[in-house]
C-alpha cells in the first residue's frame, strides 16, 4: 500500500473515531498522565481493534496485518498526530504479545493473542523488586508447582504501571530453590483478580499513583501458563525488553514533538520567547529532538540482520530519557512563577497540566528501564568494550 | 577584610537551631500544626534576630539569620518565618520611616502577628513591575490591582504591600491587614506544600494614612534594598535544602546494596556526591561571606546587589542539582511521595523562580560589569 | 521516509577512504609531504566525489562526501580536501552560472588544482558581513578590501570569492587566481597546525569580465545554500574527529594502570567514556539523516539550514566535549605534543569558531521556531 | 601594623623597583608563560628578598617576618594587583621552606633556608614519575646510601616545572628494596648540575615546554640531605603538599581576577559584550571567582586548630581548576575566530597572549597535582565518608 494513502486513511479513521464520548481522551493518558479516563481508554482500545489498528506488525497468522515497518512507523505518527491517547494496551500488545510470538508455545499464542488483539485483555509487568530495580537479577519472588502442576508465587513486586487496570500480570520469579541471579528464574503469566494478589498504589511525588505495589501470598496460575522451560525465565524476559525499542519509539517522538510545540506556544504567549538564553535552549531543544528522530530512524533501519553492537540502539534510552528530563526544566522556566501553580482539570489549563507533568514524570524516565547509571554502564561495556566493575 | 569564621555564640545558635527543628520538623503534618511551630519559634526569640534592640529585637545580623535560614531550609519546616521575618521586616528596616518602624516593628519581633510582603510577581521590586495602585481618597489610601501570588497568602495577618502611587509620585509602602475590607484572597493549590500562596484581589481597599509606611521618595531604594538582602537569606534557606539532599542520599546509598555492593561505593555515585558537596560547600562560602560583609557594613548598594546575586545563582543551581540528584540516586524511590527528595525538589523549583531567576540575576550582573561607561 | 542506512557501495567507500588515510596520515609530517597526499586523493577520485557526472565528477552526493569527511576528520588529514571540495565546488555547484560551472568544475574535480572560499569571517555567506567589494572597471572588475584569514590561504592556486558589488548590486561571485596582482598573501601562525591560513589583502585586483561566475541577483542564495551544505560536511569532519578521541582514549585507558587496575576499569572513566559516545552516535545520526534527505532532494531551503544547524551545534558540542575528555583521561601526556588529543583539541577549538558557532546557530534555529507569525 | 599602611607600603614598593630593566615582567611568567625571561626573574626574587618581601609568614628564628595572615593576604593581592611576575622562587619559599622549618634537623634549616629566603636558590619537586601520575604510591625510583654514606639515586622523575632553572631537587624515592606503597619511602634533596641527572624538556601543546622529565642514574647527594628519617618519605611529602594550599591561593586569585578582567576588556572592545549568552557567562565567571574568593577566606580563617574535615579546602583545588578551565573557554569565544591565530610577543597583543595562555595552559589544571578524578574521590572519601573503591 501506498504510504501517503495509507497515512490519510489513518488520519480520516482518528478524526471520524476520537471525537464524541471519546473526544475527551485528545492528547491524554500519556506518561504522568495514566490515571485519566481508565475505563474510556479501554472502550477506545476496542474501538481501536475494531478498525483493525492493532497488532499491525504481527504475522497474519496470528491475526496481525503484518504491514512493513514504514507503514508501522506512518501508523504511529499519525495517531499522535491526531491527538490519540496513552495506549492502555501496549504492555500486551508490544511486548507479550511478541515474545508469545517469538517464544511462546502454540497453546498459549492461542489463548492469549486473540484477548490482546481484541482490547479486551490488559497486560502489567512484573519484574522489578523493592530489593532489585537495577540489580533486577536479584529478585527474591519465588514460585513452585503444587502436586497438581499449577504454579503458585510468593513475593513482591513494584513498579507495575497500571496493575490496577490489567487483567494480568507476567512475572518473573525464582523456581530453583537455592539459585542466584540470572539462573533458576521462570517466566510466568498469572491472572490478577484472585485471592492471592494483592495492588497496593505507590504515590509519587505528583500526589498521584500510577505504579502499585504487587502482592503475591500464594497465588496460582494454571500449569502451562508459563513461557520458555522452568529455569530459563531471564532469557525470556530479556527477549521481551528487546521489544521495547521498537516502532513505538518514533511515535513516542511525536509526543515529544508535541510538547515541544505546546513550549513553544507557552512562550511565544507569557513574553518568554524574547529571551535570548530561553531562545538558545528552546533551539536546543528542538536539536536535541532532531537528534532522537535520526537516531531512532538509524536504529530502526541500518544494518538490520547484522549481529553487531548497534551504537545508536545503546544510546537511546539515555538519549531521550535525559531530553525528555531537560524539556521539562526548560517547560517550568518557561513558565516561570506561575508553574508554582498545580494547573487544573478545565480544558483552558491543558497545555499548562501536560507541561507541568513532563517537569515532574520525567524525574522517572532517568530511573525506570534502566537507570542513567545502569545505561552508561552497559554503553561503556557493550558499545566500547570497556571493562566490568 | 572581614572575618567568615563563626563565633561561639554563633556556632551555639546554630546548633540549638538544628536540634530544635530536627525534633519539630512538620513538612509532613497537617497544616494545622503550623501555628504551634511558629509560636515555639516566637518564644525562642528567633523572630527578633535581626530586629534592631530599641524595636524590641536582639540587634543581631544577616549573618545569625543566614544561619537560622540554612536550619530552616534544611528542615523544610513551614512556618511564616520566611514571609514574616526576611520579607516584612525587610521591608520595613529598610524601607519604613521611623516612626513605622516604631510602630510595626515590634509585634513581628514577638512573633506575635504574622505578615507577608507585595511586590511585583516572584517579589520583583523594581517599580515597573508592581501591580497594585494606589490612589489618594481623602486623607487616606484605596488600593486597587491584583496580586497573583502571595507568600503565605491564606495566613498572614498583615500584608506589607507596594505600590505605585498615581500621578507619578513613584512607590509606596503601605500596612494591610489581611481582613480589610475590600481585600478578596484565594487559597491555590500549589506544588511545593510547605511554601503556600494565595491569590490576593484589592477590589478597592481603603487605608487611612498611617497605613503609608514610608518616607515618600525613599521607598523604591529601601525595597531594592531589602529585596537583595532577602536574596541572601534565600539563598542560605537553599544551600540548607542542598545540604539535606546530599545527606539524605549519602544516607540512603549507604544502605541500598545492588549487584552485591553498597550503591555509595560506585564510583559515579561518590563522584556526583563529591559534586553536589562542590557545588553546596562554594554557594555556603559565599552565603556566609556576603552575611559577614553585611554585618561589617561594608558593601554600598551596587555592591549588595552583585554580591547577593552571586549567592542566589550560586545557591539556586546547588539546590537545583542537589535536588534532582537526591532524586536520580535514590532510584525508583526518590520520585514517590513517601521519601523526601521530592519535596526538596520542589522548593528547589519554587526558590529557582522567585526573587529573580540565575538568568535575570546573571544579565543584571553582566550590566554592572560591562556596561559601565 | 529517507532511509539511513548505507548502501554496499557506500560502506565499501568508507573502509577504502578509513584504510588509506589510516596509512596516509600527515598530521605530524612537515608540510611539504601535502602535495603527494593531495594528489593521490585526486588519483583516487575523491575530489570528483559530488561534481555532476556532465562536468567530470562521478556524480555521487553528500552521503558519499560525509563519509569522506568524517575519515579525513579521524585522521585529521591536511590537506586542501575541505577548502576545495567542500568550499570551492560547493560554492561553483550552488552560486555560479551553468557556463562558469563548466569551465571551472572540471579541473577542480580532477584535483589539478587546489582552491579555496572567501566569505565573510569564519565563512560567514550574509552579504552584511562580506569584507571585499567589487567595483565595475571597464568591461572587467576591480577588487578592494581584505580577508584576515583565508583558509589554506597559502596553497590555494585559485580562490572563488563573494564581494558586495558597489552601487547596490548585491553579491557577485568571482574566481581569483593566487597570483593575481595587487592581491598580497600572508601567512598566519595558527594553533591548529593542520588548518593553514593566511591574510589575503586585495590592493586593486583586476579581473576581466568572465572572473565574475553568478548570475546577478542569484549568488546570494545560492552561497547561503552553499554554506548550509558546507556545515553539515563540516559536521562529518567532527564527528570524525570525535570518534577518534574516543577511541584514542579507550585504547590508552585499557593499558595505563592506576591503583593497579586498567583505568578504563574505573566506573568514573567508563561513564565519562559513555557520555563521548552518546553524543557522537547522536551527531552521527544526524548527520547520517540530514545527507540523506540533502540525497534525496527533500528539503527546501530553510529546512536544509535548520537541519544543517542542528548537525553542526551537535557535532560542534561533541567534539569539543571529546578532545576535551580525551586529553583529560589521558592524563599528564595528554596536553603533550607528542600525544594526539592536543591535536583534536586544537581542531575542535578551529571548527567551533568557522560557519557559525553554537550559539549563533541557535538563534537562528530559535528565529525560525519562535518568530514566524 | 595597620594593613592599609602595609598595603601602601608594599605598592609603593612594587610601583618603585617594577620599572626600569623589570617592567617586561609586569603580569609575566605566570602558569602557561613560566618560560618567559627566566634570568631576569631570578634577579627579580634577589630584588623582592633584598626588599625583605621572601619568607613574611616564616618564623623571625629562620630569617623570616612572622607576619599575620592578614598581612601575607594583603602582600599577595597587592603583588598580583601591581603585575608582579610569577614567582620562580615559590617552590622552595611556600613549599619545601615550610617543610624544612616543620620537620627538618636545625642543620638542614641553616644549609637551605638562607639561599632560598636570600632569592639565591631554586627548587623543583621530583614527585611524579610516568607509572605513577596520580597513584602517587607506585613510584619506583629507588635511593640507596653508598659506603661513605651518601645517598644514590636511580629513576626518573616527570612534570617537574622549572627543572631547568633549578639548583636543587627535593625527591621521593624507594629506600627500602621491595617495599611497596607508601611504606619504605624516603624524601631526599638533590643537587641538580651534577653528571647522574639529564633534564629533558617535556614539549606541550603550546609547543612550549615548561616541564620537564628528570633522569636520576647514579645521582648522588650527601648523606645528610635526607628530611625525616629514612622510610619516612611519605609522610614528609605528605605535608609538603599540605603547604600547597597557603595564603598564596589568594594570590593566585588575584591573577585570576586579572585575566578576568582582560576578557571583559576584550569582549567590550570587539563587541562581545553585547551578546546576550556571553554576558551570562561573564557573568558566571564573576560569580564563580566569588566563590573561589569567598571559600579562600573561609579556608584560612575558619575554625583554624580544628581537626574536623575543612569542607571548603577539601574542594578548593576542584573549584579553581575547573574555574579556570572554563574561564578560557570563554575567553576563546569571546575571541572568536581570530583566536585560531597565535597572539605574538608584542606589547599590543598582551592580552590576547594571555588569554590563550589561559585556554591551552588550564587544560593541566585539572590534572596536575590530583586530577579532577583524584579530587572527587578525595571529597567523597574524606569529605563525605563514603567507601573505599
Amino acid at each position: 500500500m501506498d504510504e501517503s494513502t495509507f497515512r490519510k486513511e489513518v488520519a480520516d479513521w482518528m478524526a471520524a473515531r476520537l471525537s464524541g464520548r471519546f473526544a475527551c481522551l485528545k492528547h491524554r493518558g500519556g506518561p504522568g498522565d495514566e490515571e485519566a479516563w481508565p475505563a474510556l481508554r479501554k472502550e477506545w482500545e476496542q474501538e481501536m481493534a475494531a478498525g483493525g489498528w492493532v497488532g499491525l506488525g504481527w504475522p497474519q497468522a496470528h491475526g496481525g496485518r503484518d504491514l512493513p515497518l514504514a507503514l508501522q512507523l506512518a501508523f504511529h505518527e499519525e495517531y499522535v498526530r491526531a491527538g490519540g491517547p496513552g495506549r492502555i494496551g501496549h504492555i500486551g500488545e508490544t511486548l507479550l504479545a511478541p515474545t508469545l510470538i517469538a517464544l511462546g508455545t502454540p497453546e498459549l499464542q492461542r489463548r492469549f493473542l486473540p484477548g490482546i488483539r481484541e482490547g479486551r485483555e490488559y497486560w502489567a509487568q512484573g519484574y522489578s523488586e523493592p530489593g532489585a530495580g537495577s540489580d533486577l537479577a536479584a529478585i527474591t519472588t519465588r514460585c513452585w508447582q503444587d502436586e497438581d502442576g499449577n504454579w503458585r508465587l510468593q513475593g513482591q513486586k513494584v513498579w507495575t504501571s497500571l496493575a490496577h487496570e490489567s487483567d494480568w500480570i507476567f512475572v518473573l520469579a525464582r523456581s530453583t530453590p537455592g539459585s542466584a541471579g540470572r539462573e533458576g528464574l521462570s517466566f510466568l503469566l498469572v491472572p490478577l483478580d484472585q485471592p492471592g494478589i494483592e495492588i497496593h498504589p505507590i504515590r509519587q511525588m505528583t500526589g498521584e499513583a500510577e505504579f502499585n505495589s504487587v502482592f503475591f501470598d500464594g497465588a496460582v496460575t494454571d500449569a502451562d501458563c508459563i513461557v520458555g522451560k522452568p529455569g530459563e525465565g531471564w532469557k525470556v524476559a530479556m527477549a521481551l525488553l528487546g521489544f521495547e525499542r521498537g516502532v513505538s519509539t518514533l511515535g513516542q517522538q511525536m509526543h515529544f514533538s508535541h510538547e515541544l510545540q505546546l513550549l513553544i506556544d507557552a512562550a511565544r504567549a507569557n513574553g518568554a520567547a524574547r529571551d535570548p538564553v530561553i531562545r538558545q535552549r528552546i533551539a536546543d531543544a528542538w536539536i536535541g529532538l532532531r537528534g532522537l528522530r535520526d537516531n531512532g530512524l538509524r536504529m530502526l533501519e541500518e544494518d538490520t540482520g547484522s549481529t553487531t553492537v548497534r551504537p545508536e540502539a545503546l544510546i537511546y534510552k539515555y538519549a531521550w530519557s535525559n531530553w525528555h528530563r531537560a524539556l521539562g526544566e526548560l517547560a517550568m522556566d518557561v513558565i516561570g512563577v506561575a508553574g508554582d501553580v498545580r494547573a487544573g482539570e478545565d480544558a483552558g489549563s491543558d497545555a499548562l497540566r501536560r507541561l507541568q507533568q513532563v517537569f515532574f514524570f520525567s524525574r522517572a524516565d532517568t530511573i525506570y528501564a534502566g537507570t542513567n547509571e545502569i545505561q552508561l554502564n552497559i554503553i561503556a561495556e557493550r558499545g566500547l568494550g570497556m571493562p566490568r566493575g | 577584610m572581614s572575618s567568615l569564621a563563626l563565633n561561639d555564640e554563633q556556632r551555639a545558635l546554630r546548633e540549638t537551631v538544628a536540634d530544635f527543628l530536627a525534633g519539630h520538623g512538620n513538612a509532613r503534618k497537617e497544616a494545622d500544626s503550623d501555628a504551634g511551630l511558629w509560636r515555639s519559634i516566637a518564644e525562642l526569640g528567633w523572630a527578633a534576630v535581626q530586629v534592631p534592640e530599641e524595636f524590641g529585637g536582639l540587634g543581631l545580623g544577616a549573618v545569625e539569620l543566614a544561619l537560622l535560614m540554612e536550619e530552616m531550609g534544611r528542615s523544610l519546616a513551614r512556618t511564616p518565618f520566611f514571609a514574616t521575618v526576611v520579607l516584612a521586616q525587610g521591608a520595613l528596616l529598610h524601607a519604613a520611616g521611623e516612626a513605622a518602624r516604631q510602630r510595626c516593628l515590634p509585634a513581628l519581633a514577638e512573633g506575635t502577628r504574622s505578615a507577608t510582603l507585595i511586590l511585583g510577581p516572584g517579589l520583583d521590586a523594581r517599580a515597573g513591575s508592581l501591580t497594585l495602585h494606589a490612589r489618594r481618597d481623602g486623607e487616606g489610601w484605596r488600593l486597587e490591582g491584583e496580586s497573583a501570588q502571595v507568600l503565605d497568602g491564606s495566613s498572614a495577618e498583615l500584608a506589607y504591600v507596594a505600590a505605585r502611587v498615581e500621578g507619578g509620585d513613584g512607590v509606596a509602602l503601605f500596612e494591610v491587614p489581611a481582613d480589610a475590607a475590600g481585600l478578596q484572597r484565594t487559597a491555590l493549590e500549589v506544588w511545593d506544600l510547605t511554601r503556600p500562596q494565595a491569590h490576593w484581589r484589592f477590589a478597592g481597599v481603603s487605608l487611612d494614612a498611617a497605613a503609608r509606611l514610608d518616607v515618600p521618595g525613599s521607598a523604591a531604594a529601601g525595597l531594592a534594598r531589602a529585596q537583595a538582602l532577602a536574596m541572601l537569606q534565600l539563598a542560605a534557606e537553599q544551600v540548607g535544602g542542598a545540604a539535606q539532599c546530599l545527606a539524605l542520599t549519602t544516607a540512603y546509598t549507604a544502605e541500598r546494596v545492588q549487584f552485591g555492593r553498597a550503591v555509595a561505593s560506585f564510583q559515579a555515585v561518590k563522584h556526583r556526591c563529591a559534586e553536589m558537596m562542590v557545588r553546596i560547600e562554594t554557594a555556603r562560602s559565599v552565603v556566609r561571606g556576603v552575611a559577614a560583609r553585611v554585618a561589617a557594613a561594608s558593601l554600598d548598594d551596587a555592591a549588595l546587589a552583585a554580591e547577593a546575586a552571586a549567592a542566589r545563582v550560586l545557591a539556586t543551581e546547588a539546590y537545583r542539582y542537589c535536588a534532582q540528584e537526591a532524586i536520580q540516586l535514590h532510584g525508583g524511590v526518590g520520585f514517590t511521595w513517601e521519601y523526601d527528595p521530592q519535596m526538596h525538589f520542589k522548593r528547589a523549583q519554587w526558590a529557582s523562580q522567585w526573587l529573580g531567576t540565575p538568568r535575570l540575576l546573571r544579565e543584571a550582573l553582566a550590566a554592572q560589569l560591562l556596561d559601565a561607561a
